[in-house]
């Protein structure tokens, strides 16, 4: 498998990676940790004209608490799974980074690529479609922050413009008695998921659910959110009862496609049962536990 | 000390990039196209043919080299990423005629077979044991997860690699046995 | 057994690794030579098409292609086919039809990889899709397309194969208390070695003769099929050298001749210069040979008590657009009629059909002596569809039918004559040390509370060491193999076989062999394989071949350098040579223990100071035929556990008795084992090739071809039974991959008892968790 | 693949055949064409690029008018190859006249070989719906815009 032929650009600062995406004419394609892109040009399925190599870029790969969490975008899975403030503060994402492909492919692998390749079955859009992220984008026309449900607009397709380069994701500070978690079925380890459910919740003082969000991997053109499902979990006790009308609703709002990873009532059948584990999961993290 | 090489050609008017990579600590200034795979780079521009290629899809391992200490897969890096950079293979591993002990581990615990995966396997366990001196049996399975191995049904390799790790952690009483 | 010197039952550490864990193992694509070009290949996209038009123009522009050959170009030299292993026809490119996705359909030769690639993608293709046919049973419906248009016979049947009583099979069925019937697809898998299979070719036109690295489990019958396919071509045998160097895992898919390396061997010949062709992962998956793909249909009679009487299959073998299968020239369907397995029928009847279909030729095994997975797996399987029928446990109820030890040799009612066995006794090891009982008690614990758990076993019966030359040939050359042995004067040998190892370890255990037979140091003793010009011929290692053939070749030739040894003792003892004996690896004149030679003294004088009238040195070579197979066998147990709301099967244990007669080293025997089991696994939980209607291959790369990681595999627990064939001059039968054929119906038949009690009574492997969790949802069972 | 959709014109039925019947006018709705070269009135070549982000293939298409019935019924057979892949389109248009606009019934049956169909089958029938739907709700922006009816006065 050899990629056809591509002309190499190291970008020295964000300006100047602006400067040749924006002089590419839409022929250049970004590469970070190259772990998505690289196989796809190897199948010659992906020929961009130029790669334009960003990981030189001082600065992008920090992690802050700033009011609220910033994650540079070139901060590699595997540093991201061990970041003790990560792990702390904010295990959902230590969940998902444990579950991106392999660990070798996680030495490499980005934060910023897993979500700017858009891919649905990538696992960190729907955590972050639960945390409620956001994502910091820069272009020649400056600095803009995009909500992260207007991010993903279809399947490899985002809210970045043709010269802009994502820089950071921004994760909202978790609440008091909140917690998150990712559960990922996958046919081995490895794999995209067969379907993946990240929920976070948070939880009044008398341990009701006060409001949920829950994002799903690999059920639609993008990751989405299953929004009847936290509907249904708003205000209510977590009982059995509860989890089973979220599981139930996030199922009905999956949009699944039969395929190697099994047929989409089977995919669907899993978002019921792993929304209810991950509500689980999520509502013993915001009570303290693990 | 430097090693030139000879500048590899492009047939396809792509320019060339001059990349400084030291290799098992020895310093290669070499022309590469920009397509050049750093598994092929390794194996043909520099001869270094431990490393394999198994499946193209980063899926398989073989190609596992470290790139500044740490295990990932040579066949999904151009070797233009690595300028600058430090990489070590299996070629490296053995220092003044002496075994590394993952190798040794390798040979007494029959973590080999066929040979082919082995070298990544190995690597992939050099950069894990760097990070987690005291693994578990799980700890060690996942952090295999991404090589794949037909011969050994990974027991061994398990085996193998716990081995290592018992030997890095007590230098003292290490002897490594001939192998020859 | 001598620990000193490293004899047979000894675990000598691995010769063979020194290299391999320094990067310094030989493979195919580690050979490079000056000038050399690389080839590689367009292939169809298309399953089944008319080629209307090969477009090489801008593939020919590209600096640095050097030449780009299409079928046609082929015909003029009458390479662009040649013949299968079963004597089939397969294009080596075709000239009008593409029969399959990823056929070759044109190759570049250029003076880079990357080159050849550009090229490649550069060559244009006008086909016209014809109507595809990728069920082989709607390939043998009349009025179904033909595929093969070259044959006479114009329809997809490829042959009708059929061993035993039919007629008094039929009779015990309609006589029978209990008829069992169970259809079981077993579906095409690859054996996927992590090494893909590659050459290098190389003509020497002055001298015309052709060296070749090849990836090939056989080198000396490819030596030879070269010499009949391209004899015309001035090749001949005595100048074709086939060096197999360090394989990286064989397991069957580089037993065949693919397309590939005639192309290579040609563009060698047509530029002059040599040429390497490596083939990527999705080639490999997508076009070598696979394995299975066989759709069975198994029927057992029995007497109510669960005694078993006959057994009757049906069988339809898709072997894809050519009949490439690795089966010895008698046996279309390989051995499959060791299906009778350790029960004593006394009737039985198979019947197999073959069938093109517009999919990948072949038919190899996978790990496996020629279909005895496909074998194992149906009896196993059926024996407990009995045991549910009749509500009996499957272990009381394989117990009760076992042949007997006593019985042995045993006649098949297939007409195989088992060598030795004691299948009640691995059984009991292996339900002993997994404490069947115990989990019997726990299972129906978890049952009452809803939960999943499963124990399946697997008693199965291999049939390996192809094979005795009255019945085994493949394309003629009879299934011998060979061992040359030479003791030089300083007392160090060098062993050459005919057989090539690919991880099994040959360097260190035949080693060992000699070792034993000749008393000398396992490290004296250097094993060489995989060079025709140098080794004996040889049919290859295959088909767990190795230890039960050129195992004992390599035995008898030692025996026979050590009967011409106790001659020179005798004459350097000066005593008669029927008054000296071999005794504690050492020539030791009757009852009188001082009085002793070692073998290192006798090699120096044979060289030195040999008797008069006798030839110097101390070499032998033997070519041997064995006798009979060799049938390891073993028991397996499985434990599983269920997720019922994902329909995951994890397996919790797996203890597996293997009884492979004599073992020559116990670290490789449990190394083999490990990994036939993880083979095992594999095709019964997850890998398979299946293709949609168009015949778009799914699963031909490794991201979806889905080979087990070590999160995936269990740790494997192994315990062994010994007993030896008694026909086999170490007693040995052979191991590499008797787990392989015992794994897969431990697993499916611990699945199905978990799901039993709910009428659950057969699963199609892989078992996927959506196979399992439609079964819990139809059935009310899941979270 | 199946696609199918109903397209409510409001441009007349001739028009719209003209326009639909006319190689140099409907590729201008294919996605980014490279190239077009007429070989006769029924036959014409076309590269065009077409995917989804970053995967992307150049696909030479034949295409052929293989059933035309003006100006109610039309029938194309677009066939083609990028490397390694090739795929197969066959579009059929029904054209129903009403008044000044027209109803174009449309179907689309997509068949994809090779390369494409097995590394991205997981992502196939989004890609293949979305460039489908693009391509005739083109047809209908490019009939309903002004400067269309001056292009479809005087067809090539």
């Amino acid at each position: 498998m050899i990629p056809a032929s591509f002309e190499y650009e190291v970008a020295t600062d964000v300006a100047h990676a602006i400067q040749l995406l924006a002089s590419s004419g839409g022929e250049a394609k970004v590469l970070a940790g190259g772990q998505s892109l690289i196989p796809l040009m190897k199948f010659r399925l992906a020929q961009p004209a130029s790669l334009i190599d960003i990981t030189r870029i001082a600065g992008l790969s920090g992690i802050r608490e700033n009011g609220e969490l910033q994650i540079g975008a070139l901060i590699r899975e595997a540093d991201l799974e061990k970041n003790a403030i990560i792990r702390q503060r904010y295990p959902i994402i230590a969940d998902t980074a444990a579950v991106v492909a392999d660990p070798l492919v996680r030495n490499m692998a980005t934060i910023g690529g897993n979500l700017a390749h858009a891919d649905p079955a990538n696992d960190h859009p729907a955590t972050m479609l639960a945390l409620r992220a956001s994502v910091v984008a820069q272009g020649s026309k400056g600095e803009r922050v995009i909500p992260i449900d207007d991010f993903f607009l279809d399947t490899f397709t985002t809210a970045l413009r043709p010269d802009e380069i994502l820089v950071e994701i921004r994760v909202p500070k978790p609440a008091a008695r909140s917690g998150g978690a990712y559960l990922k079925l996958e046919r081995k380890v490895g794999d995209f998921a067969i379907v993946g459910v990240a929920a976070v919740v948070r939880l009044d003082e008398s341990g009701k659910i006060a409001a949920a969000s829950i994002g799903l991997t690999n059920v639609g053109l993008t990751a989405i959110r299953a929004r009847n499902a936290e509907e249904k979990l708003r205000g209510q006790a977590p009982d059995d009862k509860a989890l089973a009308a979220a599981g139930a609703a996030a199922a009905a709002e999956s949009q699944p496609v039969s395929d190697l990873r099994g047929p989409a009532e089977y995919k669907r059948d899993v978002v019921r049962v792993l929304t209810q584990r991950a509500i689980r999961k999520a509502v013993a993290r915001a009570k303290g536990g693990n | 000390m430097a090693v030139e090489t000879a500048p590899a050609k492009t047939t396809t008017g792509q320019k060339l990039h001059r990349i400084h990579v030291v290799v098992n600590g020895a310093a290669h200034d070499v022309d590469v196209e920009p397509r050049t795979l750093l598994v092929h780079f390794l194996r043909e521009n520099l001869g270094m043919t431990g490393t394999h290629i198994g499946c193209d899809t980063t899926s398989c391992g073989a190609c596992t080299v470290l790139l500044n200490g740490r295990a990932v897969k040579s066949c999904t890096l151009f070797a233009v990423q690595v300028d600058q950079a430090s990489i070590a293979t299996v070629e490296g591993l053995e220092k003044d005629g002496k075994l590394h002990p993952i190798q040794e581990g390798f040979h007494q615990e029959h973590g080999l077979q066929c040979g082919f995966c082995t070298p990544g396997m190995m690597m992939t366990a050099v950069g894990f044991l760097a990070t987690n001196p005291a693994p578990t049996e799980l700890q060690i399975r996942e952090a295999i997860s991404g090589n794949l191995c037909r011969c050994t049904g990974y027991v061994n390799i398990v085996k193998s690699i716990d081995y290592a790790a018992r030997k890095l952690r007590e230098p003292a009483e290490g002897k490594a046995p001939d192998v020859r | 057994m001598s620990v000193e010197i490293g004899g047979i039952g000894s675990s000598v550490k691995r010769k063979e690794d020194a290299r391999f864990i320094r990067g310094k193992g030989k493979y195919v694509d580690d050979v490079k030579l000056p000038g050399m070009l690389y080839l590689d290949i367009a292939r169809s996209p298309y399953a089944h098409a008319r080629i209307k038009s090969i477009d090489t123009s801008k593939a020919l522009k590209i600096p640095g292609v050097a030449a780009v050959i299409t079928g046609k170009d082929l015909v003029p030299l009458n390479l662009h086919w040649m013949p299968t292993l079963m004597s089939d026809k397969q294009m080596v490119l075709p000239t009008d039809t593409v029969l399959y996705q990823a056929q070759e359909v044109a190759a570049v030769v250029a003076t880079e990889r990357y080159i050849a690639a550009d090229g490649v993608a550069a060559i244009e293709v006008e086909y016209e899709p014809l109507p595809v046919v990728v069920d082989p049973k709607k390939a043998l419906e009349p009025g179904a397309p033909v595929l093969r248009e070259d044959r006479e016979q114009k329809n997809n049947h490829i042959w009708h194969w059929e061993v035993g009583d039919k007629a008094g099979t039929d009779k015990a069925f309609r006589d029978a208390e209990v008829v069992v019937k169970q259809d079981l697809y077993i579906p095409r898998i690859h054996v996927a070695s992590i090494e893909t299979c590659g050459i290098v070719a190389s003509w020497d036109k002055v001298e015309g003769k052709l060296t070749v690295w090849m990836t090939t489990q056989a080198p000396h019958a490819i030596r030879t099929v070269i010499a009949l396919v391209a004899g015309h071509l001035g090749l001949a045998e005595h100048k074709i050298r086939v060096i197999s160097p360090d394989i990286g895992g064989g397991f069957g898919g580089k037993v065949p001749v693919y397309p590939g390396y005639v192309l290579a061997i040609g563009a060698s010949v047509l530029t002059g210069a040599p040429v390497k062709w490596i083939e990527d992962r999705s080639e490999n998956i997508q076009a070598d040979s696979f394995a299975r793909d066989y759709h069975i249909s198994a029927e057992l009679a029995a007497k109510k008590d669960g005694t078993m009487q006959a057994l009757r299959v049906k069988t339809i073998a898709d072997h894809g657009a050519f009949d490439a299968a690795a089966n010895p020239s008698k046996y279309p369907a390989g051995l499959f009629h060791i299906i009778t397995g350790s029960y004593p029928f006394q009737k039985s009847f198979v019947e197999v059909d073959g069938a093109y279909t517009n999919k990948p030729p072949g038919g190899i095994a996978y790990r496996c002596s020629f279909r005895v997975t496909e074998a194992a797996f149906t009896i196993e399987r059926l024996v407990d569809v009995l045991a549910l029928e009749l509500k009996k446990d499957p272990a009381a109820l394989r117990m009760q039918n076992f042949i007997k030890p006593e019985a042995f040799p045993y006649k098949s009612a297939l007409g195989w004559e088992y060598d030795s066995g004691d299948y009640g006794r691995a059984l009991k090891l292996a339900m002993d040390t997994i404490d069947y009982a115990g989990l019997r008690k726990e299972q129906a614990t978890k049952r009452a509370k809803g939960e999943l758990m499963g124990i399946g076993i697997s008693s199965f019966t291999e049939i390996v060491g192809a094979g005795p030359s009255k019945q085994f040939d493949i394309l003629g050359i009879k299934m011998f193999d060979s061992a040359e042995i030479r003791v030089h004067p300083t007392g160090k040998a060098m062993v050459r076989l005919g057989v090539k190892s690919q991880g099994q370890g040959h360097e260190t255990t035949f080693a060992q062999i000699v070792a034993e037979e000749l008393g000398l140091p396992v490290g004296d003793i250097a094993v060489e394989e995989g060079d025709t010009d140098t080794a004996p011929y040889g049919l290859g290692t295959y088909a767990s071949r190795s230890t039960p053939v050129a195992g004992g070749a390599t035995a008898i030739a030692a025996r026979k350098i050590r009967e011409k040894a106790r001659l020179i003792a005798a004459h350097l003892l000066e005593a008669n040579p029927d008054d000296v004996e071999w005794k504690d690896y050492k020539f030791q004149v009757k009852g009188v223990p001082a009085k002793t030679k070692t073998m290192q003294e006798v090699a120096f004088a044979a060289y030195t100071n040999h008797p008069q009238g006798m030839e110097a040195g101390l070499e032998a070579v033997d070519y041997y035929d064995p006798p009979n197979l060799t049938y390891p066998f073993g028991s397996y147990i499985c434990v599983v556990d269920i997720d019922r709301g994902t329909g995951e099967v994890k397996i919790r244990r797996f203890v597996a008795v293997d009884d492979c007669g004599t073992i020559i080293n116990p670290m490789i025997v449990e190394g083999q084992i490990h990994g036939g089991l993880t083979m095992g696994l594999a095709p019964a939980l997850y890998e398979q090739i299946t293709y949609d209607e168009q015949g778009n291959i799914q699963g031909g790369n490794f991201m979806d071809y889905l080979l087990p990681t070590a999160m995936e595999t269990p740790n494997w627990e192994t315990a062994k039974t010994t007993t030896p064939s008694p026909h086999h001059p170490i007693g040995a039968k052979g191991v590499g991959e008797s787990a392989t054929v015992g794994a897969p119906a431990a697993i499916a038949n611990a699945v199905v008892d978990a799901l039993a009690h709910l009428g659950v009574r057969h699963i199609d492997i892989p078992i996927t968790p959506w196979k399992v969790q439609q079964i819990l949802k139809a059935n009310g069972a899941a979270e | 693949m199946r696609f199918e959709g109903t397209l409510d014109i409001a441009a007349p039925r001739d028009r719209v055949w003209a326009f639909l019947t006319d190689p140099k006018q409907v590729t201008t709705c294919a996605p980014d064409v490279q190239s077009l070269d007429l070989t006769d009135p029924t036959h014409f070549k076309v590269v065009v690029k077409a995917g989804v982000g970053p995967i992307k293939g150049t696909f030479n298409m034949s295409v052929e008018f293989i059933d035309l019935r003006a100006p109610e019924h039309a029938e194309v057979l677009a066939r083609g190859q990028a490397p390694g892949s090739a795929v197969e389109m066959r579009n059929t248009m029904d054209l129903v006249a009403a008044g000044e606009r027209t109803t174009l019934r449309w179907a689309s049956d997509v068949t994809v070989n090779g390369m494409i169909a097995q590394v991205g089958a997981r992502l196939m029938q989004g890609a293949a719906d979305k460039i489908t739907q693009q391509v005739f709700s083109c047809i209908q922006v490019k009939l309903e815009s002004p400067a269309s009816a001056g292009i479809s006065a005087n067809p090539a």
